[in-house]
């Protein structure tokens, strides 16, 4: 799970490089509702590079937060001193996330499949599960209100499944129109980051495709890691290495 | 008006056998202590609901205090999995767990209602998902005005709500600033409720956000740190290193008994139960 | 981002003739300024919605930029009647008021509909009462679970709200502290904002209880005591005199409309108005 | 309507006396959603006289206000500055009124009915009305969730209606059962209280009855200027006077 790419003068490691491509997604003056991990720090490396006006709102009820170290938990004192305000919880998910005010919801997953649909909850039954995760969470609404969502996880035949075992949140469904048909606000997942490349929505089908892939990593890589038949942009591309300035931001940030 | 009395007197009064238990505080004023006294007390078959069923839970779940959980987000912030959370739901350790699960959003308008004294809330929530068809207390409703349909969740009325404040002053009313979760609504919604406080002062701190009036509070207990190892803004920083360490004192049934009997069953109060862990730590360290 | 500009500006751009426009303030901080630009500039056909429509909407119906009234309770508070507006329902003056009726209940729960982007809002309201035969927006919704019958009102999202704080930061944050009223859910409501300020500062009082961040706001507009008569908390009181003042005015309607002409469409600004006043009131005394 | 009634040592005016009276009917610790003037007045002699631990809710937001003058508006600056807590407008009518945290809400209306239903909408035709009043403000709310109202008002023909021009606020409803029947938490109106004496319900019917006289007044002026036949208790009383304790009080607090 620490596999690195090289990059020039010095070693991403693959959280790295999937924080730097979250973070370049971003654009300035965006309204951000992050979760803890790498959606936070890629949030705030765009705070730090070229979006310094983002906006990040974390489900504890912070808006506006600095935080100068990406937080252990969602609820960390520095979110809430360096907040432009703090409200209760259920104010952030009523006058904010539902009300449309979040551009870009972070989510992460157990399981996505092609349609960007995520599951949360459990493997195997409900009922009588494998592996009992921890839950929704945020997760559904985020999924509904935000504008739109970028999903984080690692690609392996594991996660990126032809059939959840159980659909937490909803990305496009069963694709086409059906998000729209489910009556919701946001237009879903735009991009998947992962280790291995990115992916996007097929504007018509939903389905997600892969657009890119990160230096040193191959499409072969790719579609061995996916569950389901991933069908390659005709213009794929490489990512762009994450540069030095990025890494040294990411990394002054990131230091404990 | 609240009474101000011992943690021990408050839960032996307020916290029965059977009820319907809301420990709140997100990440931030974690009712720890007041956990930790409902396991000495050794209450049975409780119901409990909470946003993130974390550590304090897994401690609660894991000896067998509950028999049904309301949530919608159960791991170890930050960390990872609940081991005896996830024990509980996949093998019926150490008895089988009734889960009603829900969304943050679906939680909070839950208390919002019980606060409000209205039956349900209204939320865009659960569309598509598979959440209806596994919880009850998730319904459609449709707006009189526009036809769209929504969804309606039941209002959470816990038999008794928990929380921890910074503060209460002398007559009770209990004051707190920094992240404030869901602890208020938690409070409004409780039928009975008690509140744990770091100090009781002649008067509340200018930096206090919520104020919970002495009249719907019904007992306050003063107890230092009693928010271990989460946070009180302006008192104390959250113990990371013991979120990390519960994810190896978690994992086993018999290291996780004997954790809670030396450190919890053990100990006659929150004050002693902290030297210990404290002491512990220094020796690791 | 708020655009930190003048109130001409703000009002030039962002209330229109037809707009549902919503002034709030409940008591305290009620954006007068505002009031009296949007009758400076000769805004037609106005739907008003306020939850108590006092002095300020007295004003504005008056002078016939009104078509429509959403509203609860329409007095001058602790004096009596308001001249104006019961001229308009009485007798047509200047010209129909329509009316849509609600109680200060059902009000706030329209505008926390709207902030909370919900078709409608839910309340244990109006029952046995004649409201709801009169007023369209009240309509019964039965609880999913319970199958208790409780009333529904839609959500209220004015074209433009306005709001008058103490303070906006040179970023166009927005800091209020005092009585609240229900200033942020109207602002959160609306499609439009303007928010007038009695100063910009660099950074925002602690004292500060909501803050709306700049980017929920169309325009921040400095007005020093830009909600006289009412009062701005920590900077100015109540002008009680001048509310009591105001039922010789406006009882008459050509001294009403003396009035308007004189202190609000003869001067160009509010600063010149409370010169204005504030000379004939020294002139009185 | 400032009609005087003697009492020991100085002379009570019609406003100070039923001050007194409503004052006198709360209890300490009591908690009261108070309009401003009459209320507001008598909801703080109590707390300066019996009842030091009354509770007093202003619909503006504050829980726990102690003004020292009566304000003259209901969101004056000292309510805000003496209150336990300043919420917002929405929150006092949802998680204070609504949840049945009031135990005494005052009213006043310019009709009441016998069964204590109010008017404070129009008089004459909705549609055309000969007087256009304020409307309903917070009244149908309180009427419903509080746990007991105290309606203030003078008794005259015209507000004492055998039928009100418009129903705005519920009181015992039609009597008997039917204020039950609606579903409403609170008992309605347990007394009314006006310039002549003290009403309250027929335990049975609803129907408010006269329970009291004032110094100075009758029988015959109460039944005179009530628009419906007036029962009389049979155990009918003289209000006690103000004591010497009570108008100091008042007239210190009310001084401006």
């Amino acid at each position: 799970m620490t596999a690195t790419v090289p990059v020039p003068a010095l070693e991403a490691t693959t959280d790295e490089i999937m924080t730097v491509v979250a973070a370049r997604e971003l654009t300035d003056g965006v309204v951000c509702f992050v979760g803890i991990g790498l959606p936070s720090t890629a949030a705030n490396l765009a705070r730090h590079m070229h979006a310094p006006r983002a906006v990040l709102i974390y489900e504890s009820g912070t808006i506006g937060a600095k935080p100068t170290k990406p937080p252990l938990s969602i609820g960390d004192g520095e979110l809430a001193e360096t907040a432009d305000c703090v409200v209760s919880v259920p104010e952030i998910f009523s006058y904010w996330l539902q009300a449309g005010r979040v551009d870009v919801g972070f989510l992460g997953a157990a399981q996505v499949d092609r349609y960007g649909n995520i599951n949360t909850t459990v493997v195997g039954d409900y009922d009588n599960p494998t592996v009992r995760l921890p839950g929704a969470g945020g997760a559904p609404e985020i999924a509904a209100s935000a504008q739109q969502t970028f999903l984080l996880l690692r690609q392996t035949p594991r996660s990126f499944v032809p059939s959840l075992d159980f659909r937490t949140s909803v990305g496009h469904a069963e694709g086409g129109s059906s998000r729209q048909q489910l009556g919701m606000q946001g237009r879903g997942p735009t991009v998947i980051i992962t280790d291995i490349g990115v992916l996007r929505p097929d504007p018509t089908s939903g389905e997600f495709i892969l657009t890119a892939v990160h230096p040193g990593r191959t499409v072969e890589e790719a579609v061995a890691a996916t569950g389901w038949p991933l069908r390659v942009a005709p213009n794929l591309v490489e990512t762009v290495p994450p540069t030095l300035e990025e890494l040294d931001v990411l990394r002054s940030l990131t230091e404990s | 008006m609240a009474a101000i009395i011992s943690l021990s007197e408050a839960v032996a009064e307020h916290v029965r056998d059977g009820d319907t238990v809301a420990l709140e505080g997100f990440t931030h004023l974690i009712p720890y202590a007041a956990g930790h006294e409902i396991i000495r007390q050794g209450r049975t078959n409780l119901t409990l609901a909470r946003m993130t069923p974390d550590v304090i839970y897994d401690q609660l779940i894991g000896v067998g205090a509950a028999r049904k959980l309301i949530f919608s987000w159960g791991g170890n912030p930050g960390v990872g999995s609940l081991h005896r959370f996830r024990d509980a739901v996949e093998n019926g350790w150490p008895e089988p767990l009734e889960i009603e699960e829900h969304s943050h959003a679906g939680m909070a308008a839950r208390y919002v209602a019980g606060a409000s004294g209205l039956p349900f809330g209204v939320l865009r929530g659960y569309t598509g998902t598979e959440l209806p068809e596994h919880t009850d207390t998730i319904a459609p409703v449709e707006c009189p005005f526009t036809g769209e349909r929504l969804t309606a969740v039941p209002a959470l009325t816990p038999d008794v709500s928990i929380i921890h404040a910074q503060q209460a002053d002398r007559t009770g009313n209990v004051g707190l600033w920094g992240i404030q979760g869901v602890q208020k609504e938690a409070i409004l919604a409780g039928r009975r409720s008690i509140v744990t406080v770091e100090e009781v002062v002649d008067h509340l701190d200018p930096r206090v956000t919520v104020v919970l009036p002495s009249w719907v509070v019904s007992a306050v207990a003063p107890v230092t740190h009693g928010a271990h190892p989460s946070y009180a803004h302006g008192y104390y920083d959250r113990d990371n290193t013991f979120y990390r360490d519960w994810d190896v004192i978690s994992r086993d049934r018999g290291q996780f008994t004997c954790w809670i009997d030396k450190h919890i069953r053990s100990t006659a109060t929150f004050d002693e139960h902290l030297a210990l862990v404290r002491g512990q730590a220094a020796v690791m360290s």
